[in-house]
Parts: C-alpha cells; sequence; structure tokens
C-alpha cells in the first residue's frame, strides 16, 4: 500500500515488542555471537601481553626472566587460559565459519563451496602455528 | 542515507586484523601464556629470542599483528557495545574511546618495535 | 506416540488487548501434519477468530512465517510430529509489529525492496526480437542462490541487528541486490552502491549470521552481504588510491 | 472516501502485474493500481514448477504449437486465439529474460527448453523447477521500476461496481484496517486467477477461490467452459502438492502396484527407456488421469489411508539429473512425504489442478461488459480448449496480460469522458455494499452454522459430481446440493467480529464466491452431454462434434436466474481430428 498508515477508528495500535537489554541470554546462537564478539576483548589482550614479552626481552635477560616468572603467577596462568579459549574461539569461527561464507574462492571459473575453503584456511593455519612454534621453540 | 566514507576501512582493517590474529595469536599465546609458565615446554632462552626479534622482518610483521589486532579490536568492541547493551546514544563517545585507544596502542606498539632495538 | 498435541498460540487482538497473550488449543496430532495445518485445525473447528497468513502450503509463496518454540519457520514446512509431545508455542514473527493474533506488518520490508533497485538494468535495452542475452550456466550458477529468497520474512525476525535498528536495509533485500549485481546480464551494480553501502545498508550488519540460518531456502544472506562488504571496501579503496577514477 | 484510477488491475499474479507494466508502458499518463488480496510475490503463480512454452527452436514452428494445443484441447480452442498465443509467447518470455528472469541455460548460453506433455517439440523454458517463482518475482521486481504503478496489496475485492452497463471500479476491503473502501477505475482487468479450492483435493493454493469469475459472473459478464476442470496426473496424496509433468519430461515413469508401466494400455503407446515426446508419461493430462482411474476400477493401484495411489519413478534418472533439473520435487518429497526420489518411488495420485473455463474474453481480453477486462487463469480466451497443455499457462498470463493491459489502458485513454465524479448510482451501489459487508456479514446476529461447514460439504459434493468422470444423474443431485448450500450459506455465522485482518470475514467471502464458481461448473457440465478433453461423461461416453462443437456460455442474469448458452468454435485452419498420442 502506497499510502502512509493512519491509525484509525477501524485500525487500532499495533504492538510492537521492544528488544529486552539482554536479547542475546534469550537464544543459544545469539550468546554464541555476542561471545565471539567479545573475543576481540582477549585478542586486545594477547596483543598487550605480547608487547609486554617485547619490551622485557628488549630490556635484556633480567628483566625477561621476571617476565617469565610473573606470567606464571596463578592469576596470570588462569587470565591466559580464559583468553586463550577466547582467541581460539575467534579463530575457529573466524576461519572455519565466518571466512568462507564471505569470500567467493574461485579456481577455474567454479565457486569453491564454503567447506573447501575452510580446509584451505585450516591448512593455512596449521602452517602459520607451525612457523611460530619453529621459530619461538628453534 | 547517511554514508560513512571511513567504514570500508575500517572494515578492511577489521577484517585484515581477524585474520591475523586467528593465525598467529592461538599459537603465541598457547605458548608464552600457558605451555612456557606451567612448564610443559621450557621456554626459549633470551639470547635465542633476541635473535628472533632482531631480524627486522619479524618486527614488522609482529607490528602488523599488533596493529591490525587492536583495529579489530576497536571495531568489533564498538559493535558490541552498540548492538550488545544497546548503548547507541552513546555511539561518538564509544567509537572515540574504540579507535582512539587502538590509535594509542599501535603507537606503543610502534614505539616498542621499531624505536627500542 | 500420543494422539493428540497442544498448540500454545499468541493471540493479539488490537481492539481489546493491550499486549498479546497465550491461548492453548488441543487438535489431533496426525503424522503428516504441519504447524499449520494445526492452525487451520482450529481456525475449522474450534476458533474461527484465530488470524494468520498462508496460501500455498508448500514452502514457496513465502506467507505462514511464525515463531515455533522461538525459532522462525515457514510454518507449512513445519511439523507437529517433530515438537511432540508438546506443548507447542506459535507466535508472531519477532522484530515486527503485531498487527493481530499471528499477523506481523512486513510493510517495511516492501518500502525497502524498491529502494535496492531489484531489477535487472542495462545501459541499453535491447528489444526482444533480437534474443536471448546469452548466460554460460556458470554464470547463472553465480546468482542463483541469492534469486531463491521468498521474501518469508524469517532472517529480519532472526536478526537481532534488525530487531535493534529498523533503519538496517536487511538481509533479504541485500541479498536481492547482490542477486542482480552478480547477474552477468546486469550493469547497474554502480546504481545500487550507494543505498547498500550506506551505513544502514551492509556496514550496520555484524555478521550474526542468524539470518542464514533460518533461511528454509539456502539463500545465504549473510554471505551475500559480506561479500558484498568486500567488494565495497576494494571499490572505496581503488577510488581512495586513483581519486580522479582513473 | 474513494480511490480513483484510471485502469484497475484486480490481482497481482503473473497475469495481473504483466498487465499492469503494460498499461504503463502503454500510456504514462494513466493512473494503474494493482489490487491485491496477498502481497503480489504471494500469488499463486510462484508455485507454478515446469515451464513456459514458447517456440525458439529451429526445428519448431508456430504452426506445430498450435496444433499440439488445439489437438490437445480436443479442438474446444479458439483457433484464432492460439495463433495469436503461440505468435507472441516467445517474444513474451525472451522479455521477461531481459527483465532477469533465470531461464535454465545450454551449455553455449542459449536459454534452454525440455519437452512437456502433449508437445511434439521441445519447446518448454524452465528455470529448473521454479519457473512459476521465478517468472513472478521476475515480474514483480519489475514491476518495481515502474514507480506510477499503485498497489493496494491486501486488499480484498468485494464487488463490480457496474454504471449503466458499464464498470466504473471496485469496492475493496483492506485487510489491516477493515476500511471499505470504493476504488473506481474506467477499466478493471480481473487476474483473479483460478478456482482449484472449489474441490477437497487441489495443488491450489487456498487463495485460488474463483472470486475474479465470481465478481464478473455477478456483474453479468459470462462466463465459458466452465465444465472443463483439468486433473494433474501427478499429486502428492494428503497435501495434494504437485509433482511437475517435468519429473516425467525428464524421464520419470508412471508405474502400478506390479511396477508395470500401466500407460501403455491405454492407447498412450509403447514404453521406451527414454522419454519420447506425445506419447506414454508425455501424453496430456486427461488422458493419464483417465487412465489412473481404470487402474483404480482393475484394482491394479496401492490402497493407502489417502486413496488409492500409483508411482513416479524417477530412480533411473540419477542424483545428478535430479538435482540440477527437479530439485524442487526432491525437496517437496523429502518434507512431506519423507522419501527421496533419489532411491525411493514417489507416490501419487491424481488432483484437481487448473480450471480451463473462465471469464469469457476476445483475444484482447475484453469481456462482453463495457471497460471489464480479464487475463490469465481467471480468463478463458479459449487457448486451452478442453484440456489445458502444461507449461502453456505461465505464457498465456503473459501474452493475455499484456494484451488485456495495452487493451485496458486503451479503453481508459479513449474513455475520458466527463465520469470523473462518482455518479450518485455508483454511490448507492457502495452503500449498499458497505451494508451487506457490515450488516450482512459481519455484524449478524441470527447466524447458525459456521462457514467451515458448509465449505466442506461444497467440496464433497464437487468430488462426487464433478471429478474425472461424471454422469448426468450425479451431476443433477449436485446442482440441488449447491442449492441448498447457497441457502445455507444465507444463514451462516461468523464468530469474528473483529476490524483487523478478519481472515473469517474474507473465508466467507471466498466461500460465497466458490458456491458461484461450484454451480455454473456443475450447470455447464450437466448441459454438455457428450466426452471431451477433461469432461468425461459416463453416460455420454464419445465426442460429438455435431451438438457440442461449441464453447459453453453461462450467465447470471440480473434476476438471479441461470442462463446456458453456446458459442461456436473459432475454427480458422485445423478441423476437427482424432486425438492421437504415442502413434
Ligand atoms: C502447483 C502448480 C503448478 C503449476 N505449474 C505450471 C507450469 O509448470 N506451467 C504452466 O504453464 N502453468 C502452471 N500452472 C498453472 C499456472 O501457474 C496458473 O494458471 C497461473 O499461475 C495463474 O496465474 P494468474 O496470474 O492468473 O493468477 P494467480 O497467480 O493465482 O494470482 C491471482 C491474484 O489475484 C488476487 N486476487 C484473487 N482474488 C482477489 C480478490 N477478491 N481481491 C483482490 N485480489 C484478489 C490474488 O491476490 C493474486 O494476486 C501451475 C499451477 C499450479 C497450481
Ligand atoms: S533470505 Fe531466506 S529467510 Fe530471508 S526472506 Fe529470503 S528466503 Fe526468507
Ligand atoms: S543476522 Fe543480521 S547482522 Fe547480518 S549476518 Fe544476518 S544480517
Ligand atoms: S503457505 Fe506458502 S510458504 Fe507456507
Amino acid at each position: 500500500m502506497s499510502e502512509k498508515v493512519h491509525y484509525t477508528r477501524f485500525h487500532p495500535r499495533w504492538y510492537r515488542p521492544r528488544v529486552p537489554v539482554f536479547w542475546w541470554l534469550r537464544r543459544r546462537s545469539y550468546l554464541l555471537f555476542v561471545l565471539r564478539e567479545l573475543s576481540s576483548v582477549w585478542v586486545a589482550w594477547s596483543v598487550v601481553f605480547l608487547l609486554l614479552l617485547v619490551n622485557a626481552v628488549a630490556q635484556g635477560p633480567e628483566r625477561y626472566g621476571r617476565f617469565l616468572a610473573w606470567s606464571a603467577a596463578p592469576g596470570m596462568v588462569l587470565l591466559n587460559v580464559v583468553a586463550l579459549c577466547f582467541v581460539l574461539l575467534h579463530a575457529v569461527t573466524w576461519l572455519f565459519t565466518l571466512s568462507p561464507h564471505a569470500m567467493a574462492v574461485r579456481l577455474r571459473g567454479r565457486r569453491l563451496p564454503p567447506a573447501v575453503i575452510g580446509v584451505g584456511n585450516l591448512v593455512a593455519w596449521m602452517l602459520a602455528s607451525a612457523l611460530v612454534a619453529l621459530l619461538v621453540l628453534g | 542515507m547517511a554514508r560513512r566514507p571511513v567504514e570500508p576501512f575500517l572494515w578492511l582493517l577489521f577484517s585484515a586484523g581477524g585474520v591475523l590474529s586467528a593465525l598467529l595469536i592461538p599459537a603465541l599465546l598457547f605458548l608464552f601464556g600457558v605451555a612456557f609458565p606451567l612448564g610443559w615446554m621450557s621456554p626459549p632462552d633470551h639470547g635465542r629470542l633476541t635473535a628472533v626479534l632482531g631480524h627486522p622482518v619479524t618486527r614488522v610483521v609482529l607490528l602488523g599483528l599488533c596493529v591490525l589486532a587492536l583495529f579489530h579490536w576497536a571495531h568489533r568492541f564498538r559493535y558490541a557495545l552498540h548492538h550488545g547493551l544497546q548503548l547507541r546514544h552513546l555511539e561518538r563517545a564509544i567509537s572515540l574511546a574504540c579507535y582512539g585507544g587502538a590509535l594509542a596502542g599501535s603507537a606503543v606498539a610502534g614505539y616498542l618495535l621499531l624505536s627500542a632495538w | 506416540m500420543a494422539d493428540h498435541i497442544t498448540l500454545r498460540v499468541t493471540r493479539y487482538r488490537p481492539e481489546s488487548d493491550t499486549e498479546p497473550v497465550a491461548q492453548e488449543y488441543e487438535i489431533p496430532l496426525r503424522k503428516e501434519w504441519s504447524v499449520l495445518d494445526g492452525l487451520n485445525h482450529i481456525k475449522d473447528h474450534l476458533d474461527g477468530t484465530l488470524s494468520y497468513r498462508w496460501s500455498c502450503r508448500m514452502g514457496v509463496c513465502g506467507s505462514c512465517g511464525m515463531t515455533v518454540n522461538s525459532e522462525p519457520k515457514l510454518t507449512c514446512a513445519t511439523f507437529l510430529e517433530d515438537y511432540a509431545p508438546g506443548p507447542v508455542r506459535v507466535e508472531p514473527l519477532s522484530n515486527f509489529p503485531v498487527v493481530r493474533d499471528l499477523v506481523v506488518d512486513i510493510g517495511d520490508f516492501m518500502r525497502k525492496l524498491p529502494q535496492v533497485r531489484p531489477w535487472l538494468i542495462r545501459s541499453e535495452q535491447e528489444p526482444p526480437a533480437e534474443g536471448e542475452y546469452p548466460q554460460l550456466p556458470a554464470e547463472r550458477a553465480e546468482y542463483e542462490q541469492f534469486s531463491m529468497c521468498i521474501n518469508c520474512m524469517l532472517c529480519y525476525a532472526a536478526c537481532p541487528v534488525y530487531g535493534l535498528d529498523q533503519e538496517f536495509l536487511g538481509p533479504a533485500a541485500i541479498a536481492l541486490a547482490q542477486r542482480y549485481n552478480l547477474d552477468s546480464r546486469d550493469q547497474g551494480a554502480s546504481e545500487r552502491m550507494d543505498v547498500l553501502s550506506a551505513a544502514e545498508g551492509i556496514w550496520a550488519c555484524t555478521f550474526v549470521g542468524e539470518c542464514s540460518a533460518v533461511c528454509p531456502k539456502d539463500v545465504d544472506p549473510a554471505g551475500a552481504i559480506q561479500r558484498y562488504k568486500f567488494t565495497a571496501a576494494m571499490e572505496s579503496l581503488r577510488s581512495f588510491l586513483l581519486p580522479r577514477g582513473a | 472516501m474513494t480511490l480513483p484510477h484510471d485502469v484497475l488491475i484486480v490481482g497481482g499474479g503473473g497475469a495481473g502485474v504483466r498487465a499492469a507494466i503494460a498499461v504503463a508502458e502503454r500510456d504514462p499518463r494513466l493512473s494503474v493500481a494493482i489490487v491485491s488480496k496477498v502481497y503480489p510475490m504471494r500469488s499463486h503463480t510462484v508455485s507454478a514448477e515446469g515451464g513456459a512454452a514458447g517456440v525458439v527452436r529451429s526445428d519448431d514452428s508456430f504452426d506445430e504449437h498450435a496444433y499440439d494445443t488445439v489437438s490437445g484441447g480436443d479442438w474446444l480452442c479458439a483457433q484464432d486465439a492460439v495463433e495469436v498465443f503461440v505468435k507472441e509467447a516467445p517474444e513474451e518470455l525472451l522479455r521477461l529474460e531481459h527483465w532477469g528472469c533465470p531461464w535454465s541455460r545450454e551449455p553455449d548460453g542459449r536459454v534452454a527448453v525440455r519437452p512437456f506433455g502433449g508437445m511434439k517439440k521441445m519447446r518448454t523454458w524452465f528455470a529448473a523447477d521454479k519457473t512459476g517463482f521465478h517468472l513472478l518475482h521476475t515480474l514483480f521486481q519489475t514491476s518495481l521500476r515502474y514507480g506510477r504503478i499503485i498497489r493496494y496489496d491486501e486488499w480484498y475485492v468485494t464487488k463490480l461496481l457496474v454504471d449503466d452497463g458499464r464498470v466504473a471500479g471496485v469496492v475493496a476491503i483492506e485487510l489491516m484496517s477493515g476500511r471499505i473502501e470504493a476504488i473506481t477505475a474506467r477499466a478493471v482487468v480481473l487476474c483473479t486467477g483460478g478456482c482449484g479450492q472449489v474441490y477437497p483435493f487441489t495443488t491450489n493454493a487456498a487463495i485460488k477461490t474463483g472470486d475474479g469469475m465470481g465478481l464478473a459472473y455477478r456483474a453479468g459478464a459470462p462466463l465459458k467452459d466452465m465444465e472443463f476442470v483439468q486433473y494433474h496426473p501427478t499429486g502428492l496424496p494428503f497435501t495434494g502438492i504437485l509433482i511437475t509433468e517435468a519429473a516425467r519430461a525428464e524421464g520419470g515413469w508412471l508405474v502400478n502396484k506390479d511396477g508395470y508401466r500401466y500407460l501403455q494400455d491405454y492407447d498412450l503407446g509403447t514404453p521406451s527407456p527414454g522419454p519420447v515426446l506425445r506419447s506414454m508419461e508425455l501424453g496430456p493430462r486427461d488422458r493419464l488421469s483417465q487412465a489412473f482411474v481404470k487402474e483404480v476400477d482393475k484394482g491394479r493401484t496401492v490402497d493407502t489411508p489417502y486413496g488409492p495411489i500409483v508411482h513416479l519413478d524417477l530412480r533411473h534418472l540419477g542424483k545428478a539429473v535430479i538435482d540440477a533439473r527437479l530439485p524442487f520435487v526432491r525437496e517437496l518429497c523429502r518434507s512431506y512425504e519423507n522419501i527421496d526420489p533419489v532411491r525411493e518411488l514417489i507416490p501419487v495420485r491424481p488432483v484437481v489442478h487448473y480450471m480451463m473455463g473462465g471469464i469469457h474474453t476476445d483475444i484482447h481480453g475484453a469481456t462482453p461488459l463495457e471497460g471489464l477486462f480479464a487475463a490469465g487463469e481467471a480468463a478463458c480466451v479459449s487457448i486451452n480448449g478442453a484440456n489445458r497443455l502444461g507449461s502453456n499457462s505461465l505464457p498465456e498470463l503473459l501474452v493475455f496480460g499484456a494484451r488485456a493491459g495495452r487493451a485496458a489502458a486503451s479503453f481508459a485513454s479513449g474513455a475520458q469522458d466527463a465520469r470523473t465524479a462518482v455518479r450518485p448510482a455508483v454511490r448507492a451501489q457502495v452503500e449498499d455494499e458497505r451494508r451487506r459487508l457490515e450488516h450482512g456479514l459481519l455484524n449478524r446476529d441470527d447466524g447458525k452454522e459456521p462457514i467451515s461447514a458448509i465449505r466442506e460439504e461444497m467440496r464433497a459434493t464437487m468430488e462426487e459430481s464433478t471429478g474425472i468422470y461424471r454422469s448426468g444423474g450425479s451431476l443433477a443431485r449436485a446442482a440441488d446440493r449447491l442449492s441448498v448450500l447457497q441457502d445455507r450459506f444465507r444463514s451462516a455465522r461468523l464468530e469474528d467480529r473483529s476490524r483487523t485482518f478478519n481472515t473469517e470475514l474474507v473465508a466467507a467471502l471466498e466461500l460465497s464466491f466458490m458456491l458461484d464458481v461450484a454451480e455454473s461448473i456443475v450447470h455447464c457440465a450437466l448441459r454438455r452431454e457428450e466426452s471431451r478433453g477433461a469432461h468425461q461423461r459416463v453416460d455420454f461416453p464419445a465426442r460429438d462434434d455435431h451438438r457440442f462443437l461449441a464453447n459453453t456460455l453461462i450467465y447470471r442474469d440480473a434476476d438471479g436466474t441461470r442462463r446456458v448458452e453456446y458459442l461456436p468454435v473459432t475454427i480458422t485452419r485445423w478441423p476437427p481430428g482424432e486425438r492421437v498420442y504415442g502413434r
């Protein structure tokens, strides 16, 4: 209908439900979404943690030693375990559910199905992790 | 309709940060945040780390990771507050804090990774 | 299997109610009955005042979307048996104003749809006498998925961003724009750009992904939006680096 | 308040939207509007599956398409209309291609065609097996380009306004608000679709209740060939959901309970593994449905809680073909029958599918009532005769939708006389109608029975009397029962008094149209004492060209009496002959 709707005698008010503040608690999938979004906070924390590490290494062996001790404190370990869980959630959702749908990768004129892209991402992820381990552990 | 010319760039930073952090951070955090502290593996000695970090490529990559991951956080966190808590009326303040934070963090990272060596 | 099941149906009578109330009906539980068959049984035999929309009862007209046990569903393609022993909650689609009972107002979508120019745009329209615009099967496959949308609005009901911000163009409208953008015969992508890359267009979507999860026709609007974000971002980058449109 | 337009189109299905675009293109000064009881893209055209016929290949010709159509229609088609139709169909289908319709393609990029029942050549264009869906959405989305096409979505038309022998507009209810308004126009085009809902078991959607036929009939325009009701041989039991003829065109077999391809016993050719045009499973629908009834009589069908069935076997086609060409068939079987046609047999039985008859029009879509036009399934231009060939209906919507739109536009441009103001006679009709709706239906206190009971009885009556085979006796009994049901309807009771989206009121109005349509079907069938196409009289088993090579016209006069007349069939080039299939 091209006209604007008027409330008249014959046109009682429609019911307009409000979205509750905690809408994301109402469905499992919404909760997962919010957790996924919050993983970014832990990504940021990881950056901070890494920068502290870099700083410690730059300041010499002694500072590096103190950093290692500090990071082994139970509170820190707990914090980083939580952070790791979120970062893994981020990696899994980002590499295996989100980006495969967001990308249109073509091979010989055909669009690759999302599952194939997901497998590709898995391989890339394993290579990147191996590289990191190699560099760090020698 | 309001077009926000910076939005595409913020999104590109967000996406690049998402990919890079997904690829690199789990391994790094696992090693330095969990495996070494818990003694599952022994941490590399200082000399090795200085050698690795001494290479400019490592530092540039790390800087890229830090900057992009911070913008990733800024963008995502901004929307999380925006939608998750319905703080739409605080939109400007939130954007300022998030992207401002990312900028500041990037500056620190730049200093630590480029000038301090 | 019990031979009856309870439907807890949301009623809203705008003349007398200030907000929706639930009403229960006990109906026979038959193997082949969809939730819609259950509602029709109520309408014909128990309570003629219940209002809802339906037509094709074969999952293609897009009329019968409702919320069944908290999930947006096509009621003609959702079977009672899968919810036994019940009760089954049947509510109107979320995120839309409720007109009455299970009927919601989708006027908002109907107003947004023309904005994305969902039609084939050519710089020059050739007369039909000159034959078809050729299109290879692979080119057709490029957009086929996005052409399957039945406008059932389940994705709007599932998208929290739309719930929070009614200005958002929404999943189906953007997917339909992409349907034409990706059609090898179309030349109108630049005309659709302004609306799509506005703040209320693609950039409002935070990739919740529920739209694709509930879509009964596998349209994957979330994918359509993300792909368009990439296109739009690259376009911005290009015009930023080459400001004169070289 | 009245809402004035130049051309008003009732119905937002394929025919209606095509007509609206034709008006907008013909004369940009005209104000054109579409009224539809559902949003246009919900119209029943959306369900059409198999395809749309139009000659494109070099080995094919207009004459062959015309001959297939005329013989398929058992020589009851108006041959001038058929000639126009076959010529304009490819043009319309190409135009749709230019508007973006995703037709399936050949490897070289040309539009693909598939075989279809009763067609001697491959000429059925298709978009997988969702042809109607793509066609309607393409049309609807294209219509959005024409900002000047005004839409009244979810408005229900209850009456045609007639001023001194000429149509003046309609009365309609806006469902959301319940307000009753007159929408006036110089020309009205009825594109309201078919009436399958007068039967209990049909492929047709809930909205296919013959409203437009009832509207025209009550306004004095005649209905034509109403006795010809098409049964489609392959519907799913219980739901009546259609398994498209394309399933057979791609090579599906119909087998009885012994796994035997029984069509070979009914003069439809001999079985071969692949599909053969105009033979066996690709015979015309009337003959296939009749063969089913004979199989039931021989006890060679399978009994189920929803009546006897036979099986459609697609297994030998393989998953690849089914997924590429018949994905919707697979989807429907999985959701509604819990079977996978790649591995299992599909249970099917004949189901009411299409109305050959409808509002009598000429080849421009004009009815005998001045200013009233009709197109689509609601109309009867007579291209379908006594039996429509599958895939002729969609192109019919386009060809005659466009023609009716153009004719209505010309009529409205020509009728730019002083009748802009609503004349008192019309205003009185509007008031009468308002009173009937408000007091006769909505707020009456003396109602007795609910409408659903009357509807069920009407449907049962139609199935018993006017099914695949009919007899004079049962038709006469049905006529009596329907007039009793008409009386009972007059004292029906509505529970719902609300103004807002009152679907019970809509159902009541639909029922009353259906009762009129059902009566016209029964009376026309009773009078036609022969067997032709979809009209098979057990008491008159032969075709009788001497008496009945004529189209039936049924009128309702102002005093409510019925009148049946016959109009000789227009024959241009194909004299009546024998219908030969599989030989
Ligand atoms: C399951 C199925 C499959 C089919 N497959 C094919 C096929 O493969 N090939 C083929 O050629 N044909 C096919 N057909 C036939 C074809 O689809 C129909 O004949 C055709 O779609 C009818 O279109 P229409 O525009 O005349 O009417 P519809 O699409 O039925 O539209 C009718 C319109 O009128 C409106 N309307 C009705 N009454 C009122 C009222 N009182 N007030 C306001 N508006 C009103 C409705 O809202 C609707 O918009 C199929 C039919 C069915 C049932
Ligand atoms: S995208 Fe899917 S869920 Fe959304 S309207 Fe279209 S068909 Fe429905
Ligand atoms: S659910 Fe909504 S936020 Fe985006 S991905 Fe789908 S539109
Ligand atoms: S009734 Fe048409 S989609 Fe359910």
